[in-house]
């Protein structure tokens, strides 16, 4: 019980860190790839800290409250993902759980977002909306091959399985990588910052924002990253200890960013018939196997 | 008792005793009908269990049935008689405010006619005298269609009338025909001789009697002189004729068919043809602006389906068949006489131009709605029972034609219920114009629209009122040699 | 004698509340929520009991008619008795400046009562008067309002007659073989009919109750009387009336015919459940996606009721244990979702003189925060957003589609979902957020009356979603009752065999984790409260009152998808009508009036009758 | 030649009947339908009539004591006939009534174009 307790407070604080880092380390990675110098890894730590003593402006109750509700629903996602092991929740939420809990970060932007009363921040919602409903075909594809191979919905489970023998990336390599494929769309880095764009929409659904909610909202972020690399990780790549974990997880993060820092910004259209084609079919492919087999 | 033939001879007496209560006072003579009609209708209830326990045989001239005209009163007879003394009761209630154009006792004179004639159709035992009655109602009938003398009128008139004269040579081609072969004109007779004759020839006869009969009773493609003789007569005459007059061909074909001719073997041909009617009623009724002649159209459905529930040939199919003329007659006399007295009072006969008027005749309105629901086949209404009573009638005989055909029916059912749903909308959800000087219908009028309306609830809600007496008058018909042990004695 | 209260309660109600509208409307309106409370009552204490009567008998058909209450017809019940009570009682201050008030509330209460005599009888006869007098009452509660409602209502009714007359086909052939119409005797005759047999009925039933659940080929007439009804009376529609037939598949499938003989339906994959659950997937996907293209709040919402039934029908299509629970617990969530929505539109109706348009509405949060609260409710709801009640019925149908080996099924409703949280992001933030057009400046907060049904809705959203051992007892009574194997539930939950899903644990956590979050927001700098005007525009001038971006939302999305969800079905049904219409119109020619043609007619039946007779023999 | 001779009233009755039929189906002029009517009529009166005639016998009337009650023909189809025709006068003078409302509302007497109710 004790364990438990603490390590429903120690999970998230882990998560924040390997979400800060790697938050750090794409900017610094792309500023590389940019041939920049880039600013240290502890920037957007550094960042947040100062966001949090600026004063700010605030359109409502609901403009407050969406922002809490995306970050705690962050937050207590993590305690369902297995990590390395650490899983708090498990028992209390599965796959399924875990895919409708995703919706409480977006979901909570976009009210508090909504109140703002701004069209920048209406187009980019419309926009992460879209995204969403394109990068959500292939995920779900890539989930229900996984769930349908190993006959359960526990996220657990998966990984025991997996870990008792071979991955599941080898079983199932076609959703795990039509997963690879969106997970830029999902964490809406390049090519998919279509959402934020700074550059047309004024960064979208966060143009609002600024002093704390800023600093809420980059949290969330931190989290959102260690989630989906997370999940990755214990879907195709088997968990594995803390310190593998951590390093599969590098792994991902860095393959993804490699790949996708060279590529312009798509358009929302193109970036929903993106998601729907090859992913798509991927992933389809790769349930059918995984049904038929 | 009471004897019978007062339900004959008491209008016949009456009617042509208007003109002298005519001398007396103009303003009697409207209520001659009422009170005939009314003496009428109790003596005929005061009947009814009476002749559930043993049917009366009335013989006129002393001798002894097959010799003499005579009255069979059975239950098919006083079922229908009462059916038409309480239509014809209330439609002359309904006729006291609505027939205002002159001459008004020659209306009233040959309202009554109608009268006797559709009762001494149903009541007659002798075939003969059954094709007098039938002409007594078909040329009162055609003059009442062209009562008002106008353009319309007078042209479905003459259809009718030639059309019409055209099905009584045939059943006095077919009396004769029966005449020859057997010698005598009582129906109980001829029916007990049947078998003797060549069946080739007994059964051109009887194409012939059906064919006349079925002119009356609408049967498809008999029927082009209904839609026109029921939309251009008065309405009040138009509840009568759908109302009733159709049902006496009904009668006469189902008299002839079952009790005289035993024609079991075409009964799945006038099932058929029953079909046809219904369907091609419904397509026909579908189509229509005027009212009128929509409720005139669906009333060649209706026709359809109670010949065809007839042709089903078995007890509760004929029961049902029965039922479905009671629940229909109620209905469809309702419907006429509302919709004549907006007509009335709009001034057109276009559904469009009822728009509205739900408002301004609530009343009315709400009896027609419920005339229409009943007639859809809509619980708790009467014809929901009589239409769920068909089509377990035709389940019942579980063969794949009548599944066939059943299905076919209820089809058909979607038809009517497209058109009487919308015109229900017209009354109740549209806007209409020039509606402010309407008002609602006056008392003569209603109270023969909210007691039919009534009678729709209470028989729907409870049929057990009637059923007894339907389901004698069914047996009546099945078991001819019952019928003919009544007139004949012994069997 | 309590059931037949209820009904007599009910009916009863209808009428006096009617006369006494005659009198006074202020009587009216008392009396007519005293009615529906009354009802709610009477079904609340008849919970638990298994009673049952005959109240009436037609000798000539030799069949009674009978009542009888279960768990089932109790579930059923208290979500009609509830639902028709909150849309009386929002119905109050909704209603009031239309005309003919007093036929209002007895239609409302008469389908009410319609509803309940359905779902309380015991026999197939007095279900299908009840039945019908439902259809037709809401015929004409559709049709209400007038104008477009009028080819609403048309539509709805024809459709729906078609529909009674399969089912009336199969419940006449029942008796017609089997002499009893009684739901408890034919359970067991029907154990020894063929397949075949079996099949047929189905069939009929599936037409019957599908045009009233409005599954897919059959919903046509669904999104024009949802949107054309006056908005308490569209709550009762998709959140009860629609739901009928659910409660019609649950009593033919499971009920009646049941499990074992439902497996032998078919062969491999081409079986009846199987196909049925197809059905309930397309009936999910594509009217979900075609609501994220309407611009009209209602219809949008209408379109989710199509969508949502047919969660359920796959729910109860699965078979499973955990499927068919789920299938009926989505009934009831959807029954406080849908109707919560639809009260909310109908507040903002009432507020802004009857706006739907989408395009039109904005920032109403300001002005309406109550409302704007029932409806995230409501759309949380509706998504099934974890801790609400939706989320507990979908997971369970989610759960036994992946472990039944259906992969592409669960698909189906996965994506359902997100189609869902698209369009209804798009309807709360259209309505409620955005920027507040000039001419809603005024607009007021709706009255108390209309405000506690939303409230209270709202709550039981909350409660079952945490709590969803409530309404769980009560379907693992009704399963028992079908003879499938009980599901067991916890309180919170679901227990470990069946998988894992602990919803106190998540509200705790998502409790905790929200008030960490929130110390560190109201510990950190203080923000400044500003105007709506007031916004970042990157520099640009702010035009007052033409600053809102919401008017097609989903642009892009919709001109990807938009092609392929024309409603094809729709247009079928309309061609079939037009085609139909020529062909009576040329039917109708026979009737030339031509006098002459005329007698030939009657010459050609003449001579036909003889060579009928002549030719066949007959 | 005998089979004429024994069947000739019905031939007759029959030939009208046709006759009438023929008329009503091919005639436009309202005048000339309601003479084929009473055509049809006529013929059905001489088939009742002579449904009832026995070859040789003589009329049943009883005026003198010298007939035989044997050897008279069938009284009833005369009785029939008679209240035939008076139905059929009622008929046609009704007919021809109507037909001159009919010719003054429409000017004509062609069927073909009295049309007005049709569908």
């Amino acid at each position: 019980m004790i364990i438990k307790v603490i390590s429903i407070i120690v999970l998230p604080l882990i998560a924040l860190i390997i979400g800060f880092f790697f938050l750090g380390l794409s900017r610094k990675v792309i500023a590389r790839i940019h041939r920049r110098y880039g600013p240290p890894i502890s920037q957007p730590l550094i960042d947040v800290i100062k966001l949090i003593n600026q004063e700010s402006i605030s359109h409502g109750k609901l403009f407050d409250m969406g922002v809490i509700l995306s970050l705690a629903g962050s937050v207590i996602l993590v305690l369902f993902i297995p990590f390395g092991g650490i899983a708090p929740l498990a028992t209390s939420g599965d796959l399924l759980v875990i895919i409708y809990l995703m919706l409480l970060a977006p979901l909570g932007v976009a009210l508090s977002g909504g109140e703002a009363a701004n069209p920048n921040v209406s187009i980019g919602i419309s926009r992460k909306m879209m995204l969403a409903l394109g990068y959500e075909v292939p995920f779900l594809f890539s989930l229900l091959a996984v769930m349908t191979w190993y006959k359960t919905t526990s996220l657990v489970e998966v990984v025991k399985a997996q870990q008792s023998f071979l991955w599941a990336i080898f079983y199932l390599p076609l959703p795990a990588v039509a997963y690879f494929m969106i997970l830029p769309a999902m964490l809406g880095i390049r090519p998919f910052d279509i959402v934020s764009a700074p550059q047309e929409i004024a960064s979208g659904t966060a143009v609002e924002y600024g002093g704390r909610y800023l600093a809420l909202t980059t949290i969330q972020h931190a989290f959102h990253i260690f989630i989906d690399i997370a999940l990755f990780v214990n879907l195709f790549l088997g968990g594995g200890n803390l310190l593998t974990f951590f390093v599969k997880m590098l792994v991902v993060f860095l393959l993804g960013l490699f790949i996708n820092a060279v590529f312009p910004r798509l358009r929302i259209d193109q970036a929903i018939k993106y998601c729907w084609k090859w992913p798509a079919i991927l992933a389809l492919v790769g349930l059918i196997i995984a049904r038929i087999i | 008792m009471v004897n019978p033939s007062l339900l004959i001879g008491l209008p016949l007496a009456f009617a042509f005793s208007i003109p002298l209560f005519g001398l007396i006072s103009k303003k009697i003579e409207k209520y001659i009908p009422i009170i005939a009609l009314f003496i009428n209708m109790v003596i005929s209830f005061m009947l009814i269990p009476q002749i559930l326990k043993k049917p009366i045989v009335v013989s006129i001239g002393g001798w002894s049935p097959p010799f003499c005209i005579n009255l069979v009163v059975g239950p098919l007879g006083i079922l229908l008689a009462t059916l038409i003394s309480g239509i014809g009761f209330l439609v002359s209630i309904y006729a006291v405010s609505y027939i205002k154009e002159e001459p008004t006792e020659k209306y009233h004179i040959l309202f009554l006619l109608l009268m006797v004639g559709a009762i001494g159709i149903v009541l007659t035992g002798d075939i003969f005298n059954l094709f007098v009655f039938f002409e007594i109602l078909c040329i009162s009938s055609y003059a009442l269609v062209a009562y008002y003398k106008d353009k319309e009128g007078t042209e479905a008139a003459m259809k009718y009338l030639i059309q019409g004269s055209v099905g009584s040579s045939f059943i006095l081609i077919g009396v004769a025909l029966l005449y020859g072969f057997f010698g005598t004109l009582n129906m109980a007779d001829i029916a007990s001789r049947i078998t003797s004759a060549n069946p080739t020839y007994l059964f051109i006869t009887l194409a012939f009697l059906i064919t006349g009969f079925g002119i009356e009773a609408a049967i498809f493609p008999l029927n082009a002189w209904l839609p026109d003789a029921h939309s251009s007569a008065p309405s009040s005459i138009s509840a009568i004729l759908s109302g009733i007059a159709i049902k006496t061909g009904v009668y006469g074909v189902a008299r002839m068919v079952y009790t005289i001719f035993n024609a079991n073997s075409i009964l799945l041909f006038i099932a058929f043809l029953g079909l046809l009617t219904l369907l091609i009623g419904e397509m026909c009724a579908f189509r229509q602006d005027d009212i009128k002649r929509l409720l005139a159209y669906s009333s060649i459905g209706q026709i359809g389906l109670i010949i065809f529930a007839l042709g089903i040939a078995t007890s509760l199919g004929v029961f049902a068949s029965l039922f479905q003329i009671v629940s229909h007659a109620l209905a469809k006399a309702l419907l006429f006489l509302a919709a004549g007295y907006m007509i009335y009072r709009v001034g057109s006969k276009s559904i469009a131009s009822l728009n509205g008027l739900g408002k301004k005749m609530p009343l009315t309105s709400f009896a027609f709605t419920i005339g229409s629901f009943s007639l859809i086949g809509l619980p708790p209404f009467a014809g929901f029972v009589s239409k769920l009573s068909i089509v377990y009638a035709a389940m019942q005989v579980k063969k794949p034609v009548f599944l066939a055909f059943i299905a076919i029916a209820l089809i058909a059912t979607i038809i009517e219920a497209g058109y009487f749903f919308k015109i229900v909308q017209n009354l109740y959800f549209k806007e209409g114009k020039n509606l402010d000087k309407i008002t609602e219908s006056s008392g003569y009028i209603l109270i023969p629209i909210a007691i039919l309306a009534i009678l729709i609830i209470v028989i729907g809600v409870h049929p057990q009122f009637i059923t007894g007496l339907l389901k004698a008058s069914a047996r009546e018909l099945l078991e001819r040699a019952g019928y003919i042990g009544w007139v004949l004695g012994g069997t | 004698m309590q059931l037949i209260t209820i009904l007599v309660v009910s009916f009863l109600g209808a009428g006096i509340v009617y006369l006494t509208g005659k009198f006074s409307g202020r009587v009216r309106d008392i009396s007519a929520v005293l009615v529906s409370l009354a009802v709610v009552i009477l079904v609340g204490l008849a919970y638990n009991q298994k009673i049952y009567t005959n109240f009436y008998s037609l000798p000539f058909l030799n069949l009674s008619l009978s009542l009888r209450l279960n768990y089932l017809s109790w579930f059923f019940a208290i979500i009609v008795a509830g639902i028709g009570f909150l849309s009386i009682l929002f119905s109050l201050e909704y209603i009031k400046d239309y005309q003919g008030v007093g036929f209002y509330y007895f239609m409302m209460l008469f389908v009410n009562a319609g509803m309940l005599g359905i779902v309380l009888s015991a026999d197939f006869l007095s279900f299908y008067i009840f039945w019908e007098m439902m259809s037709w009452g809401t015929y004409l509660l559709i049709s209400y309002k007038g104008g477009k409602a009028v080819a609403a209502g048309l539509k709805y009714i024809i459709m729906s007659v078609a529909g009674s007359l399969a089912m009336l086909f199969a419940i006449v052939s029942l008796y017609a073989s089997y002499g009893t119409l009684k739901f408890s005797s034919l359970a067991s005759l029907l154990q020894i009919a063929s397949p075949g047999y079996i099949l047929f009925l189905l069939l009929m039933f599936v037409v019957g109750f599908g045009v009233k659940n409005a599954i897919w080929t059959l919903h046509t007439w669904l999104p024009d009387a949802h949107a054309e009804a006056v908005s308490p009376f569209s709550a009762v529609l998709t959140g009860v009336l629609v739901r009928m037939g659910m409660y019609g598949f649950l009593l033919i499938m499971y009920s009646i015919v049941g499990l074992s003989l439902l497996h032998k339906l078919g062969y491999g994959l081409l079986n009846f459940n199987y196909i049925l659950c197809w059905i309930g997937a397309i009936t999910i996907v594509i009217p979900t996606f075609t609501a994220l293209l309407q611009n009209d709040s209602k219809r949008l919402l209408a379109w989710h009721g199509i969508g949502q039934g047919g969660y359920m029908v796959l729910g109860i299509g699965v078979a499973t244990s955990l499927g068919i629970a789920g299938g009926i617990l989505h009934t009831l969530n959807y029954a406080v979702c849908g109707a919560l929505l639809f009260f909310v539109v109908g507040a903002i109706e009432h507020r802004t003189g009857g706006v739907r348009d989408l395009n039109e509405l904005g920032g109403l949060i300001k002005r309406m925060p109550v409302t704007f609260i029932a409806g995230l409710a409501g759309i949380s709801g509706l998504i099934g957003v974890p801790l609400t009640n939706s989320f507990v019925s979908k997971w369970m149908i989610y759960k036994t589609l992946i472990m039944e080996n259906y992969p592409f099924l669960a698909f189906a409703a996965f994506i359902g979902t997100w189609g869902t949280i698209l369009s209804v992001y798009k309807f709360l933030h259209n309505i409620f957020l955005g920027q507040l057009p000039e001419k809603y400046k005024d607009v007021k907060e709706v009255p108390l009356t209309m405000q506690i049904p939303m409230i209270l809705l709202s709550l039981a959203i909350i409660l079952f979603g945490i709590l969803p051992g409530i309404p769980l007892k009560v379907i693992s009574g009704i399963e028992k009752s079908f003879g499938v194997e009980p599901l067991s539930t916890t309180m919170f939950g679901m227990p470990k065999e069946i998988g894992e899903l602990n919803l106190i644990n998540i509200l705790a956590v998502l409790l905790v984790a929200g008030i960490v979050v929130y110390l560190i927001f109201s510990l950190s700098a203080k923000s400044r409260r500003v105007n709506q005007d007031d916004n970042y525009a990157a520099g640009l001038f702010v035009p007052r009152g033409k600053y809102q971006y919401s008017a097609r939302f989903y642009d892009q999305a919709y001109r990807i998808i938009g092609p392929y969800l024309h409603d094809v079905v729709d247009d079928f049904y309309y061609w079939l009508v037009g085609k139909s219409k020529s062909s009576f119109q040329i039917v109708r020619q026979i009737y030339t009036g031509n006098i002459n043609t005329y007698a030939l007619y009657i010459l050609l039946f003449l001579t036909l009758l003889i060579f009928v007779k002549l030719g066949w023999g007959l | 030649m005998s089979l004429i001779y024994n069947w000739m009233y019905y031939i007759a009755s029959g030939g009208l009947i046709l006759i009438g039929m023929y008329i009503i189906l091919v005639k436009t002029n309202l005048i000339k339908i309601i003479i084929g009517l009473n055509f049809i009529d006529t013929g059905v009166n001489i088939l009742l009539v002579c449904i009832g005639y026995v070859k040789g016998r003589t009329a049943p009337i009883f005026s003198t004591s010298r007939i035989n009650p044997t050897n008279v023909v069938d009284p009833v189809p005369q009785a029939l006939v008679l209240t035939a025709i008076v139905i059929g006068v009622a008929v046609l003078a009704l007919a021809l009534s109507i037909a001159i409302k009919v010719y003054e509302h429409n000017k004509t007497l062609n069927v073909t174009k009295i049309r007005g109710l049709k569908w």
